[in-house]
């Protein structure tokens, strides 16, 4: 059983459920499925510019660098600001994987849109995509958004949560950071700020969730989206940098002790052996 | 009894060095706490520089393994290449997130170096390591995955350092490994490692605790 | 019968953090970071795991921290007694089979805590570490960690200090672990919170615990002479008088030296 | 039993062999195609050229809404000769096509790859109830990592070359010959795009104008270009030239 | 699981033994149950399970391993026998409903001239081992088979071996099992007599 | 019942008291301060801990279960105790041997690869740990105090069954109430050698060879085949260790070191402590060796050189 891919109608990215009746089954037997990689994570966006300030309107989004996986840190400096099209970029919080793929596949239909449309796709239109997929699966599919970009029709800044329910709002954020992130903003905010002011308020909101929220760590991601222009600040702020280790923790060769070594060329050869002959007539014996 | 995770046990790790990656299972396939093989791999050869883990739930190992040789295979013979490191991590990606709602138990780890290309004629090695529904990471220095993964990172995040020649890289992810597995009950029973280099590939079996 | 809905007694919270000690030949290390921690909100950035409990023993606790701070407040409630009664410090071979009791006393009703003594036995002057599972199961070892972060500690310190799967050079004698300098054990108890740091979210902000140095132990000294390359980089170190030391005073101990020792960690 | 609507006993099948070997269907549909206005392409030392003609039956019609070069994904373009509709239906499954392997590896596919997945398409057409050959030959053009840039050829019944320089359409045989003689293995990509522009002038009627021709280009990307940035896509090789460009080749 | 099975290879030969008990419940309905199940000329399969599967899931195995010699006039070796009944259970277990089957795989591959031992549990996992042991003589006999088993161990110390197995299940277990036994090599499959102990 | 009751009282469970005395660190503080008793300050004489804290709440037992991993492997347990074992003991002419693991785990964490799980309760005593590290240590430990008590009574040493038997009665006066142990008390009494097996259910056996913990019964598979009465000391001992290494090998929650004792009549001894997979591979390698010889050797009746070791 697949599901067929609800925007393109056609075969995107189909779930295939062959394993699900076997995993229930397990996990009643067993007690418990694994975890899958979660970003407990700090993601905001701001719009800024616009009305009568003579700064040029633009969206601002951020995000921390951690994934985790229970208590363990599972990468240190991962991407959640993910592409969606030049002009629209998405924050993403909740299960890595469902966040990752859930992009790629409204990037791929984007992108398709584009080709056959022949223009600059719209945010909202991206947004649509976004939550006509996740309410279709009831919020089984974990991804949390913060969509943001600038197209004909002006700025943009859109949460989409897994369920498909989505807001539009100036200022927003969304992860286990997000309150850390949103004491920031509601203290801070105000509306046309200059472009600098708003990288500044983003980096300070995910700070706060990178050194208050465990589940949110390491580096500062931001990507600034204008009518043109669209700059990926990747790692913008490192402030979780870890020192020199105080020992050198080189072996010495020969610390290891092992039984059997080969050393492969490249190639990988296989040996057949003609059988068909003797086997057939011994074969006839049987029945 | 434990989830699916832990009904076999076993434990993988890859590690970049200067020009080269490493990539280390155990060898240990139990039956929740028995010990039934000495002789479990769960690194596997994808090409001529390209190795991939499977350690989680062993079925799945086997299943995942034969699915991967058809459409590494299917690849090779339709596109006429060898598949690199990168694109076979998509591929594994989405053929687990494909079983979203019904995962394989397995968390992958995939080490290689590309082979050199006009674009990128000095090709950097590759390693990344997946979750069971092919959340992808890529850090410079070291992913691990199994029943020893806690213990694995804190060895990991210890031991290593950048631009170990590939005899230094072989004794620093030997003692990783051996170190976490040493105290994981359900991994261990000795250990291969590969180290991938330009021009070879060394294999030893390390003389681990076989309790 | 149906049991009527009621809330589950649950009493218990886990706190985060970790705790380690290494045991040298005249010296005894122990530490924890000071971050305090329930679910993912960071409770204190600094909160001690690590007390001293007489000028020669030094008590970790890790796990929920408030049966953890209560265990320690009997613990030295009892060792006051014994002072006391005794008009002597309670030996660390002893403290440790107090602890046992006291710990076995909440068979069915547990402390939540996992403890670390550390300190310099009284009879030879070397230095020991005693681990505890929550219902008082101990024994004497030359490292242990503990708490959140124990299986990332551990597997490390097994490398480093007892040179497990080290074939030793050629020609060379086997590697024996008491024979670590004390700067090598500080260096590694760094590195590995550093690294524990890296990889766990409940570790992090500082890194506290002291040192305790055997009467008889003269070089490699903390303060004064030779304290450069004892001490890693970033690490304040303080001796502590015994007087100021939060424990019954009311007896000198004997000799042994006591270091405050501490360094920043990652925050995030 | 009879086949439903009747009938003589081989219009069962739009596509049964007649007695001398050839599907017949595959050859009108090649007639379609000769009759279509002329495409070329030529292959350059660092890329590739699409160019075709683009006229009106009428000069009521709004030529802006006419497009025959087509991008099919970032690195690949088409440019076709025949039925314009079955163009459009072949150009959603390319792009579809790209985007499934996009989304399994990654990567867009390589040129061979896509074209070989395009012509299968076709050859199901000649190969199925119920269904007629697709009305036109294509001509792709991009670059990969794997091969670099490369121009194939797909025609109706599905099978596909690839060319250093090829033409089809109404007026291929002399653009053909055309090319034959003005290509070189060193050519360079501006050379190419003016030797297009030649050889479609050869037997061009009317005025070759930014609105009568389009153009498309792959070009060689220099490893700057493809070097991966974090949170960006690699650019596009593949690109249409503007009308403005056009207008400067032409007045060259 | 109350069964118990064990298999044991030397250079040229395998043995496998299973106990024959059946029943249900609390109750053992017959001892003198034949579990284990030649599959072709050199191959066979010791089984335990949920009842009812076992029958039907080794009929299956059995009778397509038959359809393939038929189809290709040739035996399938060991090796892809048991890739190809792996399969089928690692199938099963995603389907509405699995077979609940653990085996051992005995079988001798005469191209090869090999002898090959596989451990099969009712996911899917095959393990290719020298020597082994299913159902509750995991637990008991193990650590015999490891103290006593040689890689060119002769067909009398195998059975020697056999005899321990089957004497610390007698000896250990709170189960009452009486066995059987076959001996495969190159000549096809033989009843291994267990003397006394049946 | 006791949820009877407990829903009839006006109070809410957890502030219920039981009829205990309060806990001794807030009240009564006499013994505990003053006495030399060291830490046993807290025990009464029957063996109970006196001043037990139990939780206020209507099934303690339950209360456990659901906090600790004590009582059944609940992995979903916050608070996880040192579990895994694999110990054996048995009686021959020689006396008693004694061998054990020293791994404890929690979950599938190592957490300590040298725990002592013999006890050695005194001069002519040991007892062996499995199952809870605590129960075992604290109440072995206790039992020791209870046969210095007898000695000092009765002049004389107490005898294994009568020591096992106090251990037996301690910990069934605490069935129920989770607590976990596996022991096997052995020692050298008048009448000779003596082993005895108690468990936290209550049971207490005589017995020739036992073997206790999650790799007994690897340890069964050598030691029932290799086992006679008249075994020589050193094939004893060489039994023993054997047993161990072959468990610590198969078992995944035993190994790392073999701690070896032999009990005679003037006492036990301690022979080493080895580590298991040294052990492992010493004897594969003398697996090897034996075939050599054997095969050199070879027409000298196959069957009989079997027993390698």
């Amino acid at each position: 059983m697949s599901v067929k891919d609800p925007i393109t109608g056609g075969s995107g990215i189909g779930f295939d459920f062959s394993n699900h009746a076997r995993n229930q089954h397990l996990g009643a037997r067993m007690g418990g499925l694994p975890k899958a990689t979660s970003t407990g994570t700090t993601i905001v966006g701001v719009k800024f510019g616009g009305g009568d300030s003579g700064v040029e309107e633009g969206v601002c989004l951020g995000a921390d660098t951690r994934a985790t996986g229970g208590p363990i840190v599972a990468d240190k400096n991962c991407e959640k600001i993910h592409y969606i099209a030049d002009h629209i970029r998405c924050c993403g919080a909740g299960t890595a994987a469902d966040t990752e793929f859930v992009t790629n596949l409204i990037s791929s239909n984007i992108e398709l849109h584009a080709l056959s449309t022949g223009r600059k796709p719209q945010v909202v239109t991206a947004m649509t995509m976004l939550k006509q997929y996740l309410f279709q699966y009831q919020g089984h599919v974990g991804a949390y958004l913060v969509i943001g970009g600038v197209d004909n029709t002006g700025s943009h800044l859109f949460t989409v949560a897994a369920h498909g329910s989505t807001d539009k709002l100036p200022y927003v954020t969304m992860g286990s950071g997000s309150m850390a992130a949103m004491a920031v903003f509601e203290s801070s905010f105000k509306e046309h700020m200059t472009r600098q002011e708003a990288i500044d308020l983003v980096a300070r909101a995910i700070r706060s969730g990178v050194f208050n929220d465990l589940g949110s760590g390491s580096n500062v991601d931001v990507c600034i989206i204008k009518k043109d222009k669209t700059e990926m600040l990747r790692n913008y702020e490192m402030p979780n940098e870890r020192g020199e280790k105080t020992r050198q923790y080189k072996f010495r060769r020969g610390t290891t002790a092992w039984t059997k070594e080969d050393v492969r060329s490249l190639v990988v050869s296989e040996t057949t052996t003609p059988v068909a002959a003797p086997l057939a007539a011994e074969a006839m014996d049987i029945s | 009894m434990g989830s699916p995770m832990e009904m076999n046990g076993g434990s993988v790790i890859a590690m970049t060095g200067k020009d080269c990656v490493a990539i280390a299972s155990d060898l240990r396939l139990g039956q929740q706490a028995v010990g039934l093989s000495a002789d479990f791999e769960k690194v596997f050869p994808i090409n001529n520089q390209l190795y991939v883990g499977l350690p989680g739930f062993a079925t799945d190992t086997y299943t995942l393994r034969e699915h991967l040789r058809f459409r590494v295979n299917m690849y090779r013979m339709k596109e006429e290449r060898e598949i690199t490191p990168k694109t076979f991590a998509h591929l594994l990606s989405s053929t687990l997130y494909e079983k979203r709602f019904g995962p394989y138990f397995i968390e992958p780890v995939i080490a290689g170096i590309p082979a050199p290309s006009a674009i990128d004629p000095d090709p950097k090695p590759f390693i990344c390591n997946m979750d069971t529904i092919g959340c992808i990471t890529t850090p410079k220095d070291f992913v691990v995955a199994g029943t020893a993964t806690d213990k694995l990172y804190g060895v990991a995040e210890g031991l290593w350092e950048p631009d170990l020649e590939p005899e230094d890289l072989f004794e620093t992810i030997s003692q990783t490994l051996l170190a976490a597995v040493d105290r994981d009950c359900i991994s261990g029973w000795g250990a291969v490692v590969h180290v991938i280099t330009k021009d070879k590939i060394i294999t030893r079996h390390l003389k681990g605790r076989m309790d | 019968m149906p049991e009527a809905i009621q809330h589950r007694f649950d009493p218990y919270s886990s706190n985060g953090g970790s705790i380690l000690a290494i045991a040298g030949k005249d010296f005894a290390v122990v530490a924890g970071d000071t971050r305090q921690s329930e679910g993912y909100s960071i409770q204190s950035r600094y909160q001690k795991k690590v007390f001293p409990l007489t000028s020669k023993a030094i008590l970790a606790v890790n796990g929920f921290a408030a049966d953890g701070n209560n265990f320690v407040k009997r613990v030295k409630q009892r060792l006051e007694w014994y002072t006391h009664a005794h008009n002597k410090e309670m030996p660390i071979k002893s403290i440790a089979r107090l602890i046992q009791t006291m710990l076995y006393a909440r068979r069915m009703f547990p402390y939540y805590v996992y403890n670390v003594l550390a300190g310099i036995e009284e009879d030879d002057g070397t230095g020991a570490v005693y681990s505890f599972d929550p219902v008082g199961s101990y024994e004497r070892e030359t490292c242990r960690a503990a708490g959140a972060a124990q299986s990332l500690l551990q597997p490390f310190l097994d490398n480093q200090i007892y040179f497990r799967n080290h074939t030793p050079a050629p020609g060379q004698p086997p590697f024996d672990p008491s024979t670590h300098p004390l700067s090598t054990v500080l260096s590694i108890l760094v590195d590995s919170f550093s690294s524990a740091t890296e990889r766990h979210i409940e570790v992090g902000d500082f890194l506290e615990g002291y040192v305790i140095l055997s009467p008889g132990r003269t070089s490699d000294d903390l303060i004064g002479e030779g304290v450069k390359g004892v001490l890693p980089e970033g690490m304040t170190v303080e001796e502590q008088d015994p007087e100021d030391l939060d424990v019954q005073s009311a007896v000198a101990g004997k000799g042994c030296r006591v270091f405050l020792v501490r360094k920043e960690l990652k925050r995030d | 039993m009879s086949a439903p609507g009747g009938g003589g006993a081989y219009s069962f099948s739009l596509t049964t062999f007649s007695p001398s070997g050839k599907l017949v269907q595959i050859e009108h549909a090649l007639a379609a195609v000769s009759g279509g206005q002329t495409s070329l392409g030529i292959k350059a030392k660092n890329g590739v050229v699409l160019a075709t003609e683009k006229k009106t039956p009428s000069p009521l019609v709004d030529d802006s809404s006419l497009e025959k070069v087509a991008m099919i994904c970032p690195n690949i373009g088409f440019v076709y000769a025949g039925m314009g509709p079955d163009y459009r239906v072949l150009v959603a499954k390319a792009r579809k096509i790209a985007q499934s392997y996009w989304k399994v590896y990654g990567e867009y596919p390589p040129v061979k790859v896509l074209v070989a997945d395009v012509a299968a398409v076709m050859q199901k057409a000649t190969q199925s109830g119920g269904v007629r050959p697709y009305g036109i030959s294509l001509l792709v053009c991009g670059w990969d990592n794997h091969r670099g840039q490369s121009l194939y050829q797909i025609d109706p019944s599905g099978s596909f070359w690839a060319w250093k320089a090829s033409a089809i359409g109404k007026n291929m045989s002399n653009a053909k010959t055309f090319l034959e003689k003005r290509y070189s293995d060193d050519i360079s990509l501006e050379d190419a795009i003016h030797t297009a522009l030649l050889t479609l002038k050869e037997g061009f009627e009317g005025e070759m104008t930014e609105k009568t021709i389009e153009i498309g280009i792959a070009s060689v990307p220099t490893a700057e270009q493809m070097e991966v940035k974090s949170g960006e896509r690699l650019p596009a090789t593949f690109r249409k030239l503007s009308e403005a460009e056009v207008r400067d080749y032409l007045a060259l | 699981m109350t069964e118990c099975s064990f298999g044991i290879t030397g250079k040229d030969f395998v043995l496998l033994a299973s106990d024959q008990s059946a029943g249900r419940s609390i109750i053992k309905m017959k001892s003198d149950e034949n579990k284990i199940r030649q599959l072709s000329p050199s191959l066979c399969m010791a089984y335990g399970g949920e009842p009812g599967d076992t029958e039907n899931f080794v009929d299956f195995v059995e009778r397509n391993l038959r359809l393939y010699q038929i189809r290709h006039n040739i035996e399938l070796a060991p090796a892809p026998a048991s890739a190809y009944i792996r399969r089928i259970l690692a199938e099963a277990i995603r389907s509405r409903r699995p077979y609940v089957v653990s085996l051992l795989l005995g079988g001798y591959d005469k191209i090869k001239d090999e002898s090959h031992l596989y451990w099969m549990d009712p996911y899917g996992t095959k393990v290719k081992v020298p020597y082994t042991a299913n159902g509750l003589g995991i637990y008991v006999a193990l650590s015999t088979m490891d103290k006593y088993w040689y890689p060119d161990i002769t067909r009398e110390e195998a059975g020697q071996l056999l005899k321990r197995c089957i004497d610390e299940v007698k000896l250990r277990l709170a189960y009452q099992f009486s066995f059987n036994a076959v001996e495969i090599d190159k000549d096809g499959v033989r009843e291994y007599k267990l003397d006394g102990s049946a | 019942m006791e949820s009877l009751v407990a829903s009839l009282n006006s109070r809410p469970p957890h502030l219920l008291h039981d009829n205990a005395e309060e806990n001794e660190y807030e009240g009564d503080a006499s013994l505990a301060q003053w006495g030399s008793s060291g830490g046993f300050g807290n025990l009464m004489g029957n063996g109970v801990v006196r001043g037990m804290e139990m939780p206020r709440v209507p099934d303690p037992t339950a209360f456990l279960s659901h906090h600790t991993d004590s009582i059944s492997s609940n992995s979903q347990a916050k608070i996880k105790l040192a579990h895994g074992t694999t110990t054996l003991a048995f009686r021959f002419r020689g006396g008693i041997i004694v061998s054990v693991d020293s791994r404890a785990s929690a979950g599938s964490y190592i957490a300590s690869g040298t725990v002592k799980k013999v006890i050695e309760i005194n001069k002519y005593l040991l007892g062996t740990m499995a199952g809870g590290a605590a129960d075992c240590q604290y109440w072995e430990t206790y039992l020791g105090m209870q046969c210095r008590m007898h000695e000092l009574r009765n002049k004389e040493r107490i005898s294994v069954a009568a020591a096992s038997k106090i251990l037996a009665n301690i910990v069934y006066e605490y069935k129920g109430r989770g607590l976990s142990m596996g022991t096997m008390i052995c020692g050298w009494d008048k009448t000779g050698p003596a082993l005895f097996y108690v468990d936290s259910d209550g049971t207490r056996l005589k017995g020739d060879i036992f073997s206790v913990g999650s790799g007994s019964t690897f340890a069964y598979g050598v030691l029932d085949q290799g086992y006679h009465w008249d075994l020589t000391d050193e094939e004893a001992q060489e039994l023993g260790r054997r047993s161990i290494v072959a468990a610590g090998h198969r078992d995944g929650y035993s190994g790392n070191t073999n701690n070896l004792y032999h009990v005679r009549e003037n006492g036990w001894e301690f022979l080493g402590n080895l580590d298991i997979s040294d052990l492992w591979y010493k004897y594969e390698e003398e697996k090897k060796t034996a075939r050599k010889e054997k095969s050199e050797a070879a027409g000298t009746g196959g069957v009989e050189s079997m027993q390698v070791e």
